[in-house]
């Protein structure tokens, strides 16, 4: 096997709270997106799309849920012979008082990278939903002056949130800091702001040196916020991306996101670009539809099965919807069932609920119900926050 | 390295019946079903059976076919020492070799099946659409202490003069055998499935190609010679559903039968699933006038027009204004607008342009095939 | 896939401590063994043979040793596409104070139980080093009287240490109790003990009855713990077996064991035998011997480069042995080097240690000397408890 | 689906020249250098220069080239969309298909070539022993604009009438191209290494064989073909190991250069590994009658004897007494006691009784063949 030219590194410790309970088992990575997919599947189809054959993986406390669905890598075509995809075990941040595991976290960076033996690195999370092509990426790298390049895309200035990381741009283009929204300023006037997606590349024998330095400090830092730094003290370049993304950091965010899937131009750019997006297959069966079905202006995964009527909704594998029923605006996730005569609307149904006949759950627009995980619901009055409860 | 029941399918034959669809692939390799091929039951039933060693046997544009069933790991059938080979014809230092007949292909391949040791070889067609658990009928044969069991079902008597039938005696020993009989004798139609102790079986072939080389055929040449030389050979009965999808109208028949809900086949059940390759694809996309009713999608479609009982591959798309009825669309056909399409069968790969129509009828049914354009192609 | 009979539960959590600093950064399940193997490899071996489909594996504490080692589970035929090698992320004893953790270490053998839809459960460790037909266990389950069923050797007094688990039999040959050898009475006149191997078999559904009562405790119990406990109050089958059989619980034990493979009929009996020991193979050159090589009554890996002599001694892949050096007794582990002149007897060589020219680094039979994992030793003081330091 | 540039490696001959060692196998499968196979060092390469889809045309005895190869994971050819094809005889709706020559079987298997869409076609013999980039010999492909490029190494000029030699000029232009001639005018012979533009060729053959179908040899018809129509047709140079293990003398050189420590292949290098099937074996057991020097021993070998300049290869036994010199012993094979082994090869599975002597010379090596059963063998 040909070595790569570039190494990735996932870190799948991303901030989970504010997506309970949807992550109350499971990282940001593993979040189930578009009918089909799970988040980590659109970095590691960027990797695999730009011939990387190393990848380390971080991984969260909720690491079963990403083995389950990593297994050998074989879905990325990261079974290899060499190099392949490399987990490194959870260790909790109050942990890290320890020196021991302090060390090994920046040893565990430093042998991966070394052993990689790629010239340059690419850093990326889990939490930006976006196709990204990361030779592009290297090539801007290349040319450009700086020692890190940084990824962004321009957002108006409705879809920011004050606590969004953003890039500050200097007029030549290049990044001089990564910073929060709420903390920018000079930006009157301007309707895009530059959103940072949480991608860093630079040559790997730079990371290792920041990584030892960091390993000789006292005080425990992930690499996030090192890279963070190192923008801050040797501008970055900063490469656009234009197609589409969504960053799955709130319930409302993850609710929007996957409805709008719906939109055909963001269907395209997302699942049918340069990037094709590979995905853990599981055999099922098609998806079957009953004499009175309807199913408009929606997103189906396979083997379900559909009697009653669904609209304008994204609905995952395995799920039966039977006669009467509606689900209208709703994400629904693997293996749940509506019985007869429900409606759901404005919600998202984790994987296994189950809502018995006859019931009424609506949620808003702007504030979707959230039925957990194998949720069994015969009453209304069990849901909290349905309008109709 | 021993296995106790070798699995051979033979997967060689061109399948001239089915016109078009068979031009450039083999019949085991056409699609069923929205998303399987025709030998996914057979390579299925072998996994769920136990049996775990299979070779393929296959001669006829086997490109397609190879690729759908690459290492077996789609069908579990991929252990270390075991798993699934694909047998072509190939030359030795005695010449070329192509097969000639079911049992010569048998005996072509006699070095392959040699290498497992197995005591049993089980021979199957690539082309039915059944579940059977092959165990089963491997214990009826030990028990009967039988060297040749013969699968058979029962038929009405007007199709049996279509099979070959079995008389049996009231042990299920076999002690007739008719090919295609004007005046049947018994109901019971032989499935072509077959279970040999291997020992006696290699010694037929054997002495058959040392001398006069007329052992070709199962049906013709095999089993008369087991009866006449008196072997135990004896008649499993097979209940259940079982289609020989040989022609283009049995193949839109299973098609049809498969959308049924009470279908016999029960694709659902976990206990003995049909295992397909599996590609990673987009969801289905469904748009706002889409309208879809006692059919089965698959993964990849997209449909903005009007399907009524009929079954979507993979990657189909349908445009706008456009009908399907009755109809069986395999992978990556391109649909496009105002288009007609009923009673027909769509090849993969093949685009139906706007305002197009393929019509046919319940006993005629009509076919576009692999890649074929037809009607107006708007341009992209 | 059909699905198994028997499902297996191999728990890695093992006392390391007295196998320091082997035992450093791996569990006992990858100690290196016999020129080639991890010891895991013996019941992921007999698992295969078994023709069992679902494995549970309890991580130990370093698990990514582990995930170095099973990657896929396809060395040993475990990559199924149904069923396979479920791992179950570390928890430290001390976390199961915490009642969602300590219920969740319970669940998680459940639902794997309940998965693999087995009738049967085989519990193994990985310090037990033997070539076990798991098929012949259950055949004796099936006759046997118990509920449940444990596999022994007998063993001469002489190879019996106070704190060994033992089997307390019956005169029909049932066992009433696990007890350590100091525990042990009536034993007079008996020149054999019947050493326990750590594998229990049992109905499915009894266990899970187990581990659910167990869950209701407040107080935390691994499953061994609690089938011993099962043991005591049922009695059990009790299934002879006569292979070779080694017990790696100490540095003495390992060093033994290791060198007892020497032994051809251990050899035959270990790694010829019904069970073909798998493992995973990894692509290396074939072992090179120069001009004036010896190696004798010795067992090597793949790769190694011999110029020097061996004699009496375990060596693993990629070791270099130059001119005039001398190996004796010892085991040393892959990519080790030891230079032009140098004499290494009664010693174990953890992987990647390199020893200097012209040094004498020698133990005693009965107290190997032990250098860790990458050492460099260019003088002979830096090695403790040489006889020559 | 596309591929940039695909590999074809032609597996097909026979081997004649190897005697009893393909009688049963294929030249590409057969074992090398302790651990491999011959096909293992083009397999490889490919892997290694980034060519990661290939297919292996075969048609002799091609069931154990078939279980060697597998699905190319060991070479890591197994990506999804690519890696490794094997391509046998087939029939079609035109008839059977057996391939007649190194271009006829090019011509054979368009359609799976066609189903990459490459750009570029590397042609490749699987029976060669060296290591080379295909990638930098892409490079000069498309930095000369050529439509053919042909490897060529210097030999000497007695040599030289033993090969297709090319006259180039001064910008490696190919001006002559002569096949085996008695006065060469130049020393560059071609290593049977093309890289074509895949769209003139196909066009050349289906010209060809849509009229006369002469186009059946690359050497022989297809490169006069391109010099007669002035294609732009380059030699590139290449300067390192290479063997063509064709004979039974160069099998056995070759193993015995492989076994100098200053060989120049360097298969220890970690940059460029050459690749194989691994297999779970026990370690090498030496007994305290070992003696094995200046040789190659691999995993699960038991040697009880003397082994001195010579190469054991997976599961050989050597009893003790014996004495083993300037020689290659195949996978699986058993030297019983006080046996004399000298310049031979001994074949895969092949057993040599007690007492047994199989000796040869320098330029007459004996040969004992797969299976073959030798000298005394005492009971078990």
């Amino acid at each position: 096997m040909r070595q790569g030219e570039m190494a990735a590194v996932i870190d799948l410790n991303e901030d989970v709270h504010t997506l309970l309970p949807l992550t109350e088992h499971r990282p940001i990575g593993t979040l189930p997106f578009a009918g089909r997919y799970r988040l980590i599947d659109f970095p590691l189809s960027a990797i695999t799309a730009a011939d990387i054959h190393s990848v380390g993986l971080f991984m969260p406390e909720s690491e079963r849920s990403v083995q389950d669905h990593i297994r050998s890598g074989a879905a990325w075509n990261l079974d290899l012979i060499q190099g392949g995809v490399f987990l490194f075990p959870y260790v909790a941040t109050r942990d890290y008082q320890n020196d021991d595991l302090r060390a090994r976290y920046y040893e565990n960076y430093t042998q991966f990278l070394r052993g990689s033996g790629s010239k340059y690195t690419v850093v990326m999370g889990a939490k930006n939903v976006a196709n990204v092509n990361l030779n592009a990426i290297l090539n801007y790298h290349k040319a450009g002056d700086n020692r890190i390049t940084t990824v962004y895309k321009k957002l108006p200035l409705s879809r920011i949130r004050p606590t969004d990381w953003t890039l500050a741009l200097s007029e030549q283009g290049t990044a001089s800091a990564i910073v929060q929204a709420k903390e920018r300023h000079d930006d009157q006037g301007k309707t895009e702001i530059p959103s940072f997606m949480d991608i860093y590349l630079l040559a790997t024998t730079d990371l290792i040196d920041l990584l030892e330095d960091a390993a000789q400090s006292r005080e425990f830092r992930r690499l996030p916020e090192l890279l963070r730094d190192y923008v801050l003290a040797n501008n970055a370049n900063a490469f656009e991306y234009t197609g589409y993304l969504a960053r799955i950091d709130s319930i409302q965010r993850y609710y929007d996101s996957n409805l709008q899937m719906l939109d055909d131009a963001n269907f395209q750019s997302l699942l049918l670009s340069s990037v094709p997006i590979l995905t853990k297959s599981k055999n099922e069966v098609p998806s079957f539809f009953a004499k009175d079905a309807t199913v408009v202006n929606s997103l189906l995964g396979t083997g379900t099965y559909i009697e009653g009527t669904v609209q304008d909704s994204v609905v995952f594998r395995n799920v039966v919807i039977h006669h009467d029923a509606l689900v209208d605006h709703a994400v629904v996730m693997q293996g749940s069932k509506i019985s007869t005569g429900s409606t759901v609307k404005y919600a998202i149904l984790d994987k296994g609920v189950v809502i018995g006949p006859n019931l009424t759950i609506v949620g808003k627009p702007d504030k979707p119900i959230v039925l957990r995980k194998n949720q069994t619901v015969f009453r209304e009055s069990e849901v909290e926050g349905s309008a109709n409860a | 390295m021993s296995t106790e029941m070798l699995g051979m399918i033979l997967a060689g034959g061109q399948g001239t019946r089915l016109g078009k669809l068979t031009k450039n692939t083999a019949k085991p390799s056409v699609p069923f079903g929205g998303r399987y091929r025709i030998i996914d039951f057979t390579l299925s039933n072998l996994s769920n059976s136990g049996v775990n060693t299979v070779g393929v046997i296959t001669q006829y544009q086997p490109l397609e076919l190879n690729r759908h069933v690459q290492n077996g790991a789609s069908w579990g059938l991929n252990e270390r020492g075991a798993g699934v080979t694909i047998l072509q014809p190939y030359a030795s230092s005695e010449g070329e070799k192509f097969f000639e007949g079911t049992a010569h292909a048998i005996y072509q391949n006699m070095a392959y099946i040699d290498s497992y040791n197995p005591q049993y070889v089980l021979i199957l067609s690539g082309d039915h659409i059944y579940k059977m658990d092959y165990e089963r009928m491997l214990a009826f044969h030990k028990a009967k202490k039988a060297t040749l069991t013969v699968a058979v079902m029962p038929v009405s008597l007007e199709e049996a003069t279509r099979f070959g039938i079995m008389n049996t005696d009231d042990t299920d020993r076999i002690i007739a055998f008719e090919e295609k009989p004007e005046k049947p004798k018994s109901d019971l139609a032989s499935m072509g499935i077959y279970i040999f102790d291997w020992a006696p079986l290699k010694k037929y072939l054997m002495d058959s190609y040392a001398t006069d080389g007329k052992m070709e055929d199962f049906g013709k040449d095999v089993i008369p010679a087991y009866l006449a030389h008196n072997e135990p050979t004896f008649a499993y009965a097979f209940h259940g559903y079982w289609k020989d999808v040989g022609t283009i109208q049995s193949l839109w028949e299973a098609n049809m039968e498969f959308l049924s809900p009470n279908n016999p086949l029960n694709i659902t059940n976990r206990n003995w699933r049909i295992y397909s390759q599996n590609e990673a694809l987009p969801p289905m996309f469904f748009t706002k006038s889409a309208k879809v009713q006692r059919s089965m999608v698959t993964d990849g479609s997209y449909v903005a027009g009007t399907v009524e009982h009929s079954i979507l591959s993979q990657n189909v798309k349908v445009g706008e204004g456009s009908t399907i009825t009755d109809s069986m669309i395999m992978p990556n056909a391109v649909i496009g607008k105002n288009v007609v399409i009923d009673h027909a069968i769509i090849g993969e790969d093949a685009v139906v342009g706007d305002n197009g129509e393929v019509i046919g009828k319940p006993d005629d049914i009509a076919v576009i095939g692999y890649g074929e354009v037809v009607g107006r192609k708007e341009k992209a």
